[in-house]
């Protein structure tokens, strides 16, 4: 299978959504090295705000769980390509995450309140 | 289509009729048969639901009957046959509508008789507090206020709210004194709350409802409720004449065996919430020590 | 090519990069995104277990006791770069680098090993404290949450090796670059759930 | 030595019921008698070939139709086996034990062993044939998933005769189901064969799935596809969402049991309502895997005797994906009496109410379907109507149970039996019937017998209202469910009498539909046409049954309904005549390593079960290699020329 070459030739320049911009051609993962980049400071910020309590708890812990969506979506759209679309039928599987996500969000919020028993007053 | 609808009333109303009637017929149809207010709060929202639901699902039956009847593949048969009509913005607009409206009016009642089931049902009277073991395969019943217990049997007095507070030292299994009203869960390392009331006295059926291994079709109980006079009565009788209730006899009260009905005219103090606890039990704990299990709440 | 035209439905054929050039190759990353979405709802569970039984430590230490900050850091980062030389790896594949593209994986799984490492070393530290599965259910939660995410990176070792010696044998081809991209999603997926473990076993841990 | 030996038998086989030696006796005379079928004839090879083997889903649907009735049997005998324990107050046919162990296993072969393999029969039979595919998105997959659930259902069903059978119900709810209540095998029976068919589950999840949303015929949009197929895009999805937990409430209860962790036991802080929460995320939606595919089955087979369109089509499609996606917002109505708040409880009711909305719809909707049709009464559409007031009792009894406050007075008694039975037979079962009534053509080239169906059909359907609507009246009066016996003064013999005998009524039923399709066997008519109801849908385009490629042309589709349009077209006088050459297929090869795995599976479960760690692991290491060995096979599929095409389709007379 050789067609390999050919295959490449066809597609250079636009191989890949994302790394089929300008700066492309300098061969640099550029993209890359922003997601990676995003996601230490992301971490980073989340370590230290908690090893230093910054916050109240309550506020804090919104605080470092918003940090973690945000990284979520850096590797979902840095690393994962999930905005490309080469499949025909492109936003089947986006949908298939989202419905994945509301099912997470409800599995872990709906257990805690269930398993509280009550713990709202009446 | 006039006769139709004509006849769809008629039946509906038979309908609503009968499930009016319903309770009362049959002395045994217990549900239906309550003897207090939680019971009648309950039987009251069975009934409705029952009007409720049957409001659609008998002319769904109706429909079906007549549809089959009329568009049989007969010979001759000169009722109109539109093979291609498939669409009809006003008939969809009304089946997605008349299910709305019933669920809603459903769930307005549920939510409301929700709330009201976990107050106490009499805010009145002083309420009683009874502690609720389920074990292996009976039932025990403490009496914190009067420090008596008792096993597969229970008194109450009538017209009292009754504050059952539920655990189990076993698999888990559930309360249910079905003319008195619906049941809850007992878990172990957990403490739960049911409010019941008898408005007569009376002999009243109850039964653990999950199962729980072997001798669980074993584990039924009668609650008897009688006038506050008699019930005094008989709760001096047994702190006068019973047993005590020490650790050892509950040793073996927890063993796995079908046992008759018993009493006890002590009970262990802090017996109930060492078996909420015992093993790390973490569920209500806080309620046990925020006084929510209040054991002086019965104290007469 | 071996394989017939016919293969090569309009949709896919001429676009994109090579490892869509297959409608069957196409199929199968469709198809391992909706196993993605199977996985998260796995991990959903074990994290709602986690959250209702995380304050329940029986007799046995809470989570402060427990994690070491140096240690949950060091593993996040080592992933963190796990995930970005992953990452460099398929960029080399979409250009046809197929030298870089292994290179990349090898510092991948690498990354991967020393992860694996690090998290064995922080729960044998741990089971030598007397924190153990059978010590409390936190400890239970812990352990098979954080260890169903190592079982799931060891697998990603295992495979991505797989695929390196498939590369090696065969060459860069459609077929080879779609299980080299299947992984690669594999991998940074199991980097958005540990960016979770980090933020609400540890980090939460740390906070209590 | 020797009494070591007998004390390892002893636990190991299970000893001293007649019962249990009964069934030993018949399950070796069984696997004897099929040894010697197949040597006899020399079978052997033609067993390996063309089923062990296979890759092609019209194949994997039939073993999985095989064993769901199988499963059916077994299910039902047990139904029938607790029915006559029941039918008078203190009987002692079975002792409490063996009850226990009866329903249990009822329970769990009835929804994970015959529904969900029934449903799956249909899917692998029709979806590839309607959508105009040659075969799902991953036919190998698709191998290793029946193969999965089909040793999962023998290792449960093994454990009647070796280690005893589970015996803490369906939902197997800790602590009860814990090790220190059980010690004995059967619960870890329980936990590993779900485990092993759930794996294949998901799998068929995630292959309908992708086949559904990627392997259509060109022209077949997603609003132009048949409702069937709709039904299992919308199943798939649940699958998807749904499976993932139970495989997690499972593990977490064989690690309680296996490993000594906390999770569920009532000491060192576990919380054994979890594993309640968790085992009902996954099992309200169950109940809708299994029913939705019904509704699709319906849909197909109203409009196709009623010779009329589907009516309200969007509606369709709306109710499923709204029941789809509502279905994991409800689960806590199961456990509406465990004190979890009044604001959790009143949230789950609601939105359990809201489930009737859209099911109300397709009532209806099937309802207006028939509306001004033609109505021909053959078998499929004589249980598609009476799945109508069946479902819709089944439905509003659900729906009284979903009012919390009552739920407190309905839970865990007789009427909850009856409404679920109401909803899983008039549902699923009829459903699943009715579908293999309908397709039994296209599988077999066959027509069952309608006389014997009709037989089947009364029997079966009345006994089910003589059998389940005392239920509800048992449940009023107080009559918990999982009672291997009651004693008399409740007012609750009649009843179960009545009920009792409803239940051998559907026993007859079932015993009729056997007789039928042996005798269709044998003296059936046969489906020479390919299209014997006058259908609409594309699997009617093909020869019954169809060849192995499927479509030797794949079709383009014009508009909903495709096989009705092209026959209107004719009728009209307007041959639409295929023209295009035949092109070579490219079609997946037969492959033995699915069985081979899922033998592993199934040893590497059973010596889970025993304890046997080393015997695991050796399983496991297999289990590891046999997908390494995959991951390097290349030479996946083969061609099939256009010669061998033309020679095919010309045998069935279609060129
Ligand atoms: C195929 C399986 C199936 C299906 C489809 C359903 C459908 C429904 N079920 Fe059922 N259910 C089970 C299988 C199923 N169930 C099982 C197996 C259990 C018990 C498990 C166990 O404990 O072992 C159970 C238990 C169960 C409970 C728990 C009770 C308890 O344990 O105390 C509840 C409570 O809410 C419930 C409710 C419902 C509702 C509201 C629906 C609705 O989806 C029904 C909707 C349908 C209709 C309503 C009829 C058609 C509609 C119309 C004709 C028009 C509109 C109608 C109205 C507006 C009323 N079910
Ligand atoms: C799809 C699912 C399904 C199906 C089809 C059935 C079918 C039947 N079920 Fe079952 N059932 C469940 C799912 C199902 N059930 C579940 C989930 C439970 C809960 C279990 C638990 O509590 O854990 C349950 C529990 C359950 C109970 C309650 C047990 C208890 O709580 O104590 C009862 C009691 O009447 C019952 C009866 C029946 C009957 C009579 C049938 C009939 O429809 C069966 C009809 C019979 C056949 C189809 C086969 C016929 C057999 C022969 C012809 C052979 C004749 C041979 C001899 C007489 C030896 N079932
Ligand atoms: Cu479990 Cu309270
Ligand atoms: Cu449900």
């Amino acid at each position: 299978m050789t067609s390999i070459e050919h295959h490449l030739e066809e597609h250079s320049g636009r191989s890949n959504g994302l790394d089929s911009t300008g700066m492309d051609e300098k061969h640099t993962p550029w993209n890359h090295i922003i997601g990676f980049s995003i996601s230490l400071v992301l971490t980073v910020l989340a370590l230290w705000m908690v090893l230093h309590h910054i916050i109240h708890a309550a506020v804090l812990f919104g605080a470092i769980m918003a940090l973690a969506i945000l990284q979520a979506f850096v590797q979902l759209y840095f690393f994962m390509h999930i905005t490309e679309h080469h499949v025909p039928q492109w936003p089947f599987h986006v949908w298939m995450l989202t419905l994945g996500v509301t099912f997470t969000i409800l599995f872990v919020v709906a257990s805690i309140w269930i398993m509280s028993f009550g713990a709202e007053s009446y | 289509m006039k006769r139709n609808q004509a006849r769809t009333f008629a039946l509906l109303t038979a309908l609503a009729g009968t499930s009016l009637l319903l309770p009362g017929c049959g002395e045994q149809v217990l549900v239906f048969n309550p003897v207090g207010p939680v019971g009648m709060i309950e039987k009251q929202i069975m009934v409705l639901t029952i009007i409720m639901v049957s409001i659609v699902v008998i002319p769904v039956m109706i429909l079906l009957w007549i549809i089959v009847a009329r568009y049989r593949d007969k010979p001759n048969n000169r009722a109109p046959y539109r093979p291609e009509w498939s669409e009809n913005r006003i008939l969809e607009i009304i089946w997605w509508s008349i299910p709305i409206i019933i669920i809603g009016i459903l769930a307005t009642f549920t939510v409301q008789k929700t709330f009201a089931l976990v107050r106490p049902p009499n805010k009145v009277v002083n309420p009683l507090t009874i502690q609720v073991t389920s074990l292996d395969w009976k039932w025990l019943f403490q009496y914190p206020g009067q420090k008596i217990a008792t096993v597969n049997y229970c008194e109450i007095p009538s017209n009292r709210p009754i504050e059952f507070v539920l655990t189990s030292n076993a698999p888990m299994n559930s309360f249910w004194v079905p003319q008195l009203g619906g049941q809850e869960y007992t878990m172990p390392g957990m403490a739960m709350k049911l409010w019941l009331e008898a408005d007569k006295p009376g002999v009243y059926y109850g039964s653990g409802a999950n199962f729980s291994g072997e001798g669980f079709a074993h584990m039924h109980f009668n609650v008897i409720a009688r006038p506050a006079g008699e019930f005094n009565h008989w709760v001096q009788k047994i702190q006068s004449t019973a047993p005590p209730l020490s650790l050892q006899r509950y040793a073996i009260l927890a063993r796995r065996t079908i046992v008759q009905p018993m009493s006890f005219s002590t009970n262990q103090p802090g017996l109930f919430e060492k078996i909420v606890s015992q093993d790390g039990g973490m569920y209500m704990r806080r309620d046990l020590t925020r006084g929510k299990i209040n054991s002086q709440a019965g104290t007469d | 090519m071996a394989m017939a035209d016919f293969l090569v439905k309009a949709p896919s054929a001429g676009r994109g990069p090579i490892e869509y050039t297959h409608e069957d190759d196409a199929l199968r990353i469709f198809g391992f995104w909706v196993f993605i979405a199977t996985d998260m709802v796995l991990f959903a569970s074990l994290f709602a277990t986690y959250a209702v039984l995380y304050r329940h430590v029986g007799h046995g230490p809470g989570p402060l006791q427990i994690f070491d900050v140096t240690g949950f850091a060091t593993e996040t980062f080592i992933l963190l770069t796990s995930s970005f030389t992953c990452g460099l790896s398929t960029y080399s594949m979409h250009r046809g680098q197929k030298g870089w593209m292994m290179a990349w994986m090898v510092v991948t799984i690498l990354l991967g090993i020393s992860f694996i490492s690090f998290e064995l070393s922080e729960f044998i530290t741990d089971v030598a404290q007397g924190a153990t599965l059978q010590t409390s259910a936190f400890l239970s939660a812990f352990f098979t949450l954080v260890g169903t995410h190592g079982a799931h990176v060891s697998l990603g070792i295992v495979w991505m090796t797989l695929i390196l010696i498939q590369l090696a044998i065969r060459d860069l081809t459609p077929t080879t670059a779609r299980k080299a991209f299947v992984v690669s999603l594999y991998w940074h997926f199991l980097d958005i759930v540990w960016i979770f473990i980090f933020t609400i076993v540890y980090l939460l841990g740390e906070m209590s | 030595m020797l009494h070591n030996a007998e004390n390892f038998a002893s636990h190991f086989f299970v000893l001293g019921n007649p019962m249990i030696y009964g069934a030993d006796v018949s399950i070796l005379l069984v696997i004897f008698g099929i040894v010697f079928v197949l040597t006899y004839y020399k079978k052997w090879g033609w067993l390996w070939r063309e089923w062990l083997t296979t890759v092609d889903h019209k194949k994997i649907g039939i073993m999985y139709l095989i064993a769901a009735l199988l499963m059916l049997f077994r299910g039902g005998v047990d139904a029938i086996l607790m029915r006559t324990q029941l039918i008078m107050p203190n009987m002692s046919f079975l002792k409490a034990q063996h009850y226990n162990e009866i329903f249990t296993t009822h329970g769990t072969i009835m929804i994970l062993f015959m529904a969900m393999p029934f449903i799956f029969a249909m899917m692998n039979i029709v979806v590839p044939l309607q959508i105009g595919a040659r075969d799902v998105a991953f036919p190998y997959l698709n191998a290793i998933s029946f193969w999965l659930f089909f040793f999962a259902a023998m290792l449960l069903n093994i454990s009647f005769v070796i280690g005893g059978s589970p015996d803490a119900g369906w939902t197997s709810y800790p602590p009860l189901a814990g090790i220190t209540f059980d010690k004995g095998p059967g619960e870890n029976f329980y936990l590993l064969a779900l485990q092993i068919t759930g794996i294949g589950s998901m799998a068929t999840g995630i292959n309908f799935f992708v086949t559904i949303m990627k392997m259509r015929a060109p022209g077949m949009t997603l609003m132009r596809m048949p409702l069937f197929t709709w039904s299992v895009l919308a199943a798939s999805i649940i699958i998807i969402f749904a499976f993932p937990v139970l495989t997690v409430a499972l593990t977490l209860l064989l690690l309680d049991r296996l490993a000594g962790a906390h999770f569920f036991t009532i000491f060192d802080g576990g919380n054994p309502m979890m594993y309640v929460n968790l085992f009902w995320m996954w099992g309200h939606p169950e109940v809708y895997i299994v029913v939705l595919p019904a509704f699709g089955i319906f849909s197909e087979v109203v409009a196709t005797f009623s010779r009329k369109r589907t009516f309200g089509y969007a509606s369709m499609v709306a109710s499923m994906i709204a029941i789809a996606v509502i279905s994991f917002f409800t689960w806590v109505h199961h456990f509406f009496t465990m004190g979890a708040g009044p604001g959790v409880n009143s949230f789950f009711a609601v939105a359990t109410m809201i489930i009737a909305i859209p099911t109300g719809v397709k009532v209806f909707n099937w309802l207006f379907t028939m509306y001004q049709g033609r109505i021909k009464m053959h078998l499929p559409m004589l249980w598609a109507i009476a799945f109508i007031p069946n479902f819709a009792i089944g439905g509003a009894t659900g729906v009284m149970l979903s009012v919390a406050p009552a739920d407190y007075q309905y839970h865990n008694s007789y009427f909850l039996i009856a409404h679920f039975h109401q909803v899983l037979i008039g549902g699923t079962v009829f459903g699943m019937l009715a579908g293999m009534y309908y397709w039994w053509p296209k599988m077999f080239g066959i027509i069952l017998n309608e006389r014997l169906g009709r037989w089947a059909f009364w029997f079966f359907n009345i006994g089910f209202y003589v059998c389940f609507l005392p239920q509800y009246w048992l449940g009023w009066m107080g009559m918990t469910r999982r009672m291997y016996t009651y004693s008399t003064g409740m007012g609750w013999s009649l009843w179960n009498f009545i009920s009792t005998i409803g239940a051998y009524m559907m026993g007859i039923g079932f015993v009729f539909i056997v007789i039928e399709v042996g005798y269709s066997i044998l003296y059936g008519e046969r489906d020479l046409t390919g299209d014997p109801w006058d259908g609409r849908t594309l699997e009617w385009s093909l020869p019954s049954p169809a060849p192995h490629y499927n479509f030797a042309r794949i079709p383009e589709i014009a508009g909903r309904d495709a096989w009705w349009t092209i026959k209107e077209a004719r009728r009209k006088g307007d041959p639409v005549v295929e023209s295009k050459p035949f092109k070579p297929i490219h079609m997946p090869n037969d492959s033995g390593r699915p069985f081979v795995l899922s033998v592993l599976f199934f040893v590497f479960g059973f010596s889970m079960v025993f304890t046997w760690y080393p015997l695991a692991f050796v399983a496991f290491l297999g289990i590891l290699i046999s997908l390494i060995l995959r991951s390097f096979e290349y030479h996946t599929d083969h061609t099939l020329s256009v010669e061998e095409i033309r020679h095919t389709e010309e045998a069935y007379g279609r060129v």
